[in-house]
């Protein structure tokens, strides 16, 4: 059984890229994507998404309100915010919304993977590059 | 002695102030960096990692994303070039300038102040960089045949006699601007031009 | 009255200062947002070219180059974070390495020295920052067949045997370079090369 993904980015081209990237993996499945933060919740619920990856900054969401609505919703749903930068207070504020995962865009592929495999799993990831400038 | 010791209190006072004006300005310059440049980047490094995989796989699709990375990285060292030249005009009278060129080559008529020493010199960058953004706004989207601009201590307002801010969606330019004015403790205000017509933009430090 | 004077005269004295402060500093952001990334997203564009050409003809060498070009970027993307976070580090002996990758890139045999310990310690940040601007344009516009780089205590000259320095017009990267060596002291030289062909830029610190 492969691990059912959303991805939420509003920049389509890495979003198409990242998603492309994790079809290849044997074990995972992209059900959903998404360009907006509203639209997460949603999309999770009818996709049955069991992993969410997130950007931060979107239109209508953030990836950080995204990540709170998904935890308060949807149990058993993980979210792992993706994120170019890390800003001040971004870390914190992720993992106070529920997020269990919190790494750079730019994450070799087979990382990100591993990534989403340990927080499906129920562990906790947090990329040391974000860990220091947030 | 006390009067030393205030004085002394009232410098460091003074240099704590400087250091934090100069820190907000790199986050502020920072962040827009980040904002150009990151995401042209990421896309870069995702697409690269993906164009890998698919040489084996998809050959043909392989070579598309790398004539995309190369388009992207283009484009990112011509927006390197933009941010350069934007960090670099910082100065009042040369912004001026530059906007008597820009108007005069859209063939807009141009009414400009002179002295930038009407400006309190703290504001000037801030201005300046409204000015650029104001001028380069009206000169792309306003259709205007006219264009005046006035200052005093610390505003700056631009007023066109164009199609005028109806329906006016902020893109980066007003968007960049707002915050900036902001960070710095004041207010951007754009409204109908004063007879109805056309376009006011008014920024108060 | 007095007083108030030259109180009056003492804010315009700092404002003035703060303002210079301000423009330093988006002066050497301007700098390293061109260095650092421009640099990079140079020879990301060559390589996506070459890594192209390459899917059909050498898959494996195609898969090494687009590697390179995903390290490259994520480095770029590191270096912004550095930046944003207020560190910097060039190292002379990390430039050349990146000197010889793009020379090799562009198809342009290279001739570089290998010790940095010849340059004197303090001269060689400034060094590294001067090779890879000038190996930049030795890629992008020189049209050259070779490139030598040569450096010594306080100086590094780079030859190239391509169209010449003829007319040429300073960008942001020659004007930036010409700062920051002004800036250490020292000055920079643009000439044809030694037989007439190519061009020779030396900097001395
Ligand atoms: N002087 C003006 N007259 C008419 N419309 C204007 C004027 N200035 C701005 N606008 C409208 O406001 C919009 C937003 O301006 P803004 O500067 O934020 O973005 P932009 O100019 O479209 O793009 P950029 O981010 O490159 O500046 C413009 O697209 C335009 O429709
Ligand atoms: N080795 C060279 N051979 C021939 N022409 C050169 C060489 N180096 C520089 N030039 C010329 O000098 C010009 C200015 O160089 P400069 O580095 O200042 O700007 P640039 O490379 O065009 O842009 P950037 O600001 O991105 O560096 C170049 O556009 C090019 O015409
Ligand atoms: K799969
Ligand atoms: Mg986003
Ligand atoms: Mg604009
Ligand atoms: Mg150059």
């Amino acid at each position: 059984m492969s691990i059912r993904l959303l991805l939420a980015d509003d920049q389509a081209l890495v979003r198409g890229a990242l998603a492309a990237l994790l079809d290849l993996e044997r074990d995972m499945q992209v059900v959903a994507e998404v360009g907006r933060g509203d639209e997460v919740v949603e999309a999770a619920r009818t996709h049955e998404a069991q992993v969410c990856l997130l950007d931060i900054e979107m239109p209508g969401r953030s990836g950080i309100e995204a990540a709170r609505e998904v935890s308060e919703q949807l149990p058993g749903v993980r979210s792992i915010i993706v994120t170019t930068f890390g800003r001040p207070g971004y870390l914190r504020a992720a993992i106070d919304a529920g997020a269990t995962g919190f790494v750079v865009k730019d994450t070799p592929a087979r990382e990100l993977a591993e990534a989403v495999r340990r927080v499906h799993q129920g562990l906790r990831v947090v990329d040391p590059t974000l860990a220091t400038a947030s | 002695f006390t009067v030393r010791l205030v004085d002394h209190r009232a410098k460091e006072h003074r240099a704590l102030a400087e250091e934090r004006a100069l820190t907000a300005q790199r986050e502020q310059v920072a962040r827009d960096v980040h904002d150009v440049l990151g995401h042209s980047l990421t896309v870069v490094t995702v697409k690269s990692e993906l164009a890998e995989r698919l040489v084996d796989l998809d050959p043909e699709r392989a070579k598309a994303e790398i004539a995309e990375i190369r388009s992207l990285s283009r484009q990112a060292l011509a927006e390197i070039r933009a941010t350069v030249a934007g960090l670099r005009v910082t100065r009042l009278d040369e912004e001026t300038r530059n906007a008597a060129e820009a108007l005069a080559a859209a063939g807009i008529a141009a009414d400009l102040p002179t002295d930038p020493d009407e400006v309190d010199p703290r504001h000037r960058i801030t201005l300046a960089w409204a000015l650029r953004e104001t001028v380069t706004n009206v000169v792309r989207h306003s259709r205007a045949d006219s264009c005046q601009v006035t200052w005093g201590d610390t505003w700056l307002t631009v007023v066109d006699d164009g199609v005028g801010p109806r329906d006016l969606k902020e893109g980066n330019g007003i968007r960049g601007l707002r915050e900036r004015v902001a960070a710095a403790g004041g207010g951007l205000e754009i409204v109908p031009g004063p007879d109805g017509r056309g376009t006011s933009v008014t920024v108060r430090l």
